[in-house]
């Protein structure tokens, strides 16, 4: 984990309020469901913001992100050339190297760009990775699932594309020996529910507010069945079956 | 020394080799951060707040941003002053500066015992807070009214062989009153200020944003009112005064040393940079010399 | 009505068209800013704070910024009461709304003269401040302790025909007990905040910015706490409260509301943005809109 | 006077710290020694700064800065196609209508680029002027004065380029009917005490601290000879025997 300054390589618009932004690596292990805490102001704004790492090339990291409030906003102002400051990487990521079998990873939102690394890290294990994607309206990112994963399922909320409905009524955890899981606390809940169901072993990658984003404010925390858990730090990925809610 | 720039100070007969203190909260115990820089740099770190017993914090959101701030509701989430004295001390010797132990409380018992047993322990300061503004029996209770810090204060004292700072709460009815009754109940040294109770409503959902209701402020926000009280305390009380509240450049260091602080605290700052502690240190030096200041003793209280 | 969003709100028996009153200090008597738009589109308008006698106010740099906010000294620069009954309520009265008269004072005697001058002339409320932190003698010492806003608040209710609001300083020791005294000694309605008393250094001259060393904090800063106040306070007074500290935006004012204020009040914004009496008024029927608010009162106090 | 957004067209660096910031006019007069209020931000910083018309062309406003703090540093950052708002035109400039004869503009610093307009409108009258400008260091602006003006001084502190001293030391105020400066405060008193003596005109353009810009805070009220006045309204332009310093 470092602090450092890098450069933005592109910032480009998907949808009308997705953004991928890409910056230069400058060096550091970045292993998939870890994130970086960005900021690309001075004291604008008090914090960092948490951004997961959806591709980590040898020369460039990629953040896939949602304008939905003013650090983001001032993110996607960002042009090639400008500067911003990372933490990281940070977090415990997905322990990709205990993983077998075939893989479902189920995602909603801008929970989905995560588990395009994962996808990725898993199909180089020589895994079978099957991807389900949940969408409001509009879709983004399903291309970058295409190169790692054997199925692609897709839902939008009124059918606008894919599936009508939500992605997990597609899910069927029977069928995968490990479910992944990252977005709407709402959907990991009803994805954790069936993977408890038929036993399936299921990780969740949480989002929470964080501050230090290091594992010192004990802003984060999360009761769990082995006591009071750091998101920043202990998780973001925690065992389903941990989890209490 | 530091290229010709004496930083070192002395707080309550305990040395520093700089005025900077990581404030307790955001610093947790020194390791997160001792992964990013030498923490051992900093003239000393305020622990995490401990209770005499462990303690699981607060639910629900405990962090949110406000302009040029942040309010917190951590709710002293912490391992205990046993588990502290077993393990966190002994981590924290490691970075070989001034360990302080910050403790809270709920009950005077709660109080007097885990000062007696942190007293006993190898640390080289306890730090009183009487002021934290997130748990809702106790706590803040004490810092609002002079005369119940003041027993408080005295008892903790009683127990206490180590150098004694109370951490101050800017919700006190009266700040002067409050530091001078606590100078008289014993305290080797003061700390002010802890966060500002304050509150944010999520329009949204048509709730606070804490389940608490209230958290605390701070941040560069409320410099200006930590200022203003540190100066007028440092103006009536003659024990040393540890200034804290949204510093976070070497230029507002020199404010609270001008306003009469013998050391500073540097919390929220540690989220907005985390290598705040080694980049104010290091601009502290080059603004010193830039203002002619060959030792920061010097300008104490000048204001 | 604005696009089927009921805005208009009644304060102690007044009608505003809308919850959004330009604060005291920050709009002069409302002609400088009526240049830029119609400032009648407001609900109200405090006038400067006015003394009994004309004031030159403070020496000395007058207004410093800090981290969202900024700090004054102007001490209450006035024409005087006098002056301001012969020329200024002609001139605020073309603008159509609720014309507040805000007064400071020095000591009792001022305080019950002005207010029975103001109380004949043609003002529809009267604001009486006890909280101005810029004045040497008197004026916050009003604002700090209950009994003695109790005292000076029953002596100008005597003499005050018109309704009277009394405007709290954050600097009261308790700002609830402060609110139940103001209340019990016959205020019609309360307003909170006025400025935190803070300070700022200049490090290069190492001397404090101001010349009475301490100045008011006003803006987005001071607005959690402005905020926590104010909804403590709703939840202990029957009388209505104004809200005031660092709203900038509709949402702050959805927040004051939803905190328990019947109307807010606009200040330090006004500099960063002169038509931000417009702006927020126009997103405040938007942001109604979005919300499913059909009538502002509806969601008053129910946080 | 309005409050208005207005699009950036050239921001130039002159020195280390000298920039001149061209934007488009968008309407309005604004006359010599008049300022805007200007802001390249949204609430980062609370209040907009003050700067004075440098140039005022039919379809731009160019103002000349020193970056000196977060603002000014804020402007220089600016680039073509940025937006920026405006408040303005603001303060009551210098009253060219009435002035007659010879006239001196003494300028130092950042004083100096009102003085540019100022000297055009004269010009225009049909007036002569001369100028004196006093630089710290390094010089700026100076060839924007040579179409307006009949002479030109120049000094520097330490002699680098022109005169080494004070440009006062080369003011001789019998010469002119009026003169007109603005820069420091030291050497706006030393050019009226010196016109004091000489019984010549003086009118001093005041710098301070302001928060609304248009007269309504009282924060930059100054006492003169006839009461409180407000730079930013009543001013900045003053006749030097109506001041107090
Ligand atoms: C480990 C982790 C990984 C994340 N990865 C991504 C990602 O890859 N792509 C992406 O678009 N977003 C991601 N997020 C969420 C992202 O951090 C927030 O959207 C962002 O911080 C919002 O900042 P803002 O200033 O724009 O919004 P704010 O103005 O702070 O808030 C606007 C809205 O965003 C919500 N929000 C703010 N902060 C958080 C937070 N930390 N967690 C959840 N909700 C928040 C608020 O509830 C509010 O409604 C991640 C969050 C975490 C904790
Ligand atoms: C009527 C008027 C016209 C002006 N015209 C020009 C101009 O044409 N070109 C130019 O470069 N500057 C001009 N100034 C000064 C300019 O407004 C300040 O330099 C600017 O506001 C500083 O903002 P900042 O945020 O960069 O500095 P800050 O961070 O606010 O302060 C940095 C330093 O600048 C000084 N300063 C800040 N504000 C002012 C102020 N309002 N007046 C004087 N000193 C200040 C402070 O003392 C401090 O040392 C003018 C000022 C006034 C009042
Ligand atoms: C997340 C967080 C947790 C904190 N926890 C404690 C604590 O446990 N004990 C304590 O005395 N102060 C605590 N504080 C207060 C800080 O030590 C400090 O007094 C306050 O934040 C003001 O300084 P700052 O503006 O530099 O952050 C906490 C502050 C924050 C932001
Ligand atoms: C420049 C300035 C002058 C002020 N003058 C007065 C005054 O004369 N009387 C008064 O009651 N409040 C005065 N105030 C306080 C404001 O009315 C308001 O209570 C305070 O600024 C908090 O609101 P804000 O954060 O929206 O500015 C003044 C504030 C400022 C910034
Ligand atoms: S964000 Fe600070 S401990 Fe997790
Ligand atoms: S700056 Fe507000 S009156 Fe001049």
């Amino acid at each position: 984990m470092r602090y450092f300054e890098s450069e933005v390589i592109a910032n480009r618009q998907i949808t009308e309020d997705i953004f991928v932004l890409q910056v230069e690596r400058c060096g550091a292990e970045a292993a998939a469901g870890q994130y970086y805490m960005l900021k690309s102001w001075d004291t604008e704004l008090t914090l960092m913001r948490p951004i997961s790492i959806f591709k980590a090339e040898p020369d460039a990291l990629h953040f896939m992100y949602r304008t939905v409030g003013k650090g983001t906003a001032k993110m996607a102002e960002l042009k090639p050339g400008d500067k911003l400051k990372l933490l990281g990487p940070a977090g415990n990521g997905y322990p990709c190297d205990q993983i077998s079998g075939k893989v479902a990873v189920v995602g909603g939102g801008v929970g989905i760009p995560p588990l395009c690394e994962t996808s990725k890290t898993l199909q180089a294990k020589g895994l079978s990775v099957d991807a389900y994607l949940g969408f409001r309206d509009v879709l983004f990112a399903v291309e970058d699932f295409e190169p790692w994963c054997s199925d692609i399922f897709v839902s939008t909320e009124k059918g606008e594309e894919g599936y009508r409905g939500f992605v997990t009524d597609l899910l069927k955890p029977e069928n995968y020996d490990v479910v992944i899981t990252c977005g709407p606390e709402v959907m990991m809940r009803k994805v954790a529910a069936m993977c408890a169901e038929t036993g399936t072993t299921c990780y969740c990658s949480l989002e929470h507010r964080m501050a230090c984003g290091i594992g010192a404010c004990l802003g984060c925390s999360i009761r769990t069945k082995n006591g009071m858990k750091r998101v920043c730090k202990d998780g973001p990925v925690f065992l389903s079956t941990d989890l209490l809610w | 020394m530091n290229h010709n720039v004496n930083l070192a100070v002395k707080v309550a007969g305990v040395d520093f080799k700089n005025p900077l203190i990581a404030a307790s909260g955001t610093f947790g115990f020194g390791e997160e951060y001792n992964e990013l820089y030498d923490v051992g740099l900093l003239g000393g770190i305020s622990s995490k707040g401990l209770t005499l017993h462990p303690k699981d914090g607060n639910e629900g959101i405990r962090v949110w941003e406000t302009a040029s701030g942040m309010m917190n509701s951590v709710g002293l989430q912490n391992p205990g002053v046993e588990a502290f004295i077993d393990h966190g001390i002994a981590q924290m010797r490691h970075f070989g500066n001034v360990l302080i132990a910050n403790m809270g409380g709920h009950s005077m018992e709660d109080y007097i015992t885990g000062a007696t047993m942190l007293s006993n322990a190898d640390i080289d300061m306890l730090e009183l807070n009487i002021s934290c503004p997130n748990v809702k029996s106790g706590g803040m209770a004490f810092g609002i009214k002079a005369d119940v810090a003041k027993e408080v204060v005295g008892e903790v004292r009683k127990v206490c062989a180590k150098p004694l700072i109370v951490k101050l709460s800017p919700n006190a009815e009266n700040i002067v009153d409050m530091a001078l009754a606590c100078e008289e109940a014993g305290a080797d040294a003061l700390s002010l200020v802890n966060t500002f109770q304050a509150m944010a409503i999520d329009i949204h959902k048509r709730k606070p944003v804490f389940n608490n209701v209230y958290a605390g402020l701070s941040g560069a926000a409320i410099k200006p009112i930590a200022l203003r009280m540190v100066h007028s305390v440092c103006k009536k009380v003659q024990v040393p005064v540890i200034g804290i509240g949204g510093i976070y450049t070497a230029e507002d260091v020199l404010e609270f040393v001008m306003a009469g602080a013998a050391a500073v605290q540097i919390g929220t700052v540690n989220f907005n940079n985390p290598l705040a502690g080694a980049d104010i240190l290091d601009d502290l030096v080059h603004l010193c010399q830039k203002e002619g200041i060959s030792d920061i003793n010097e300008i104490r209280g000048i204001c």
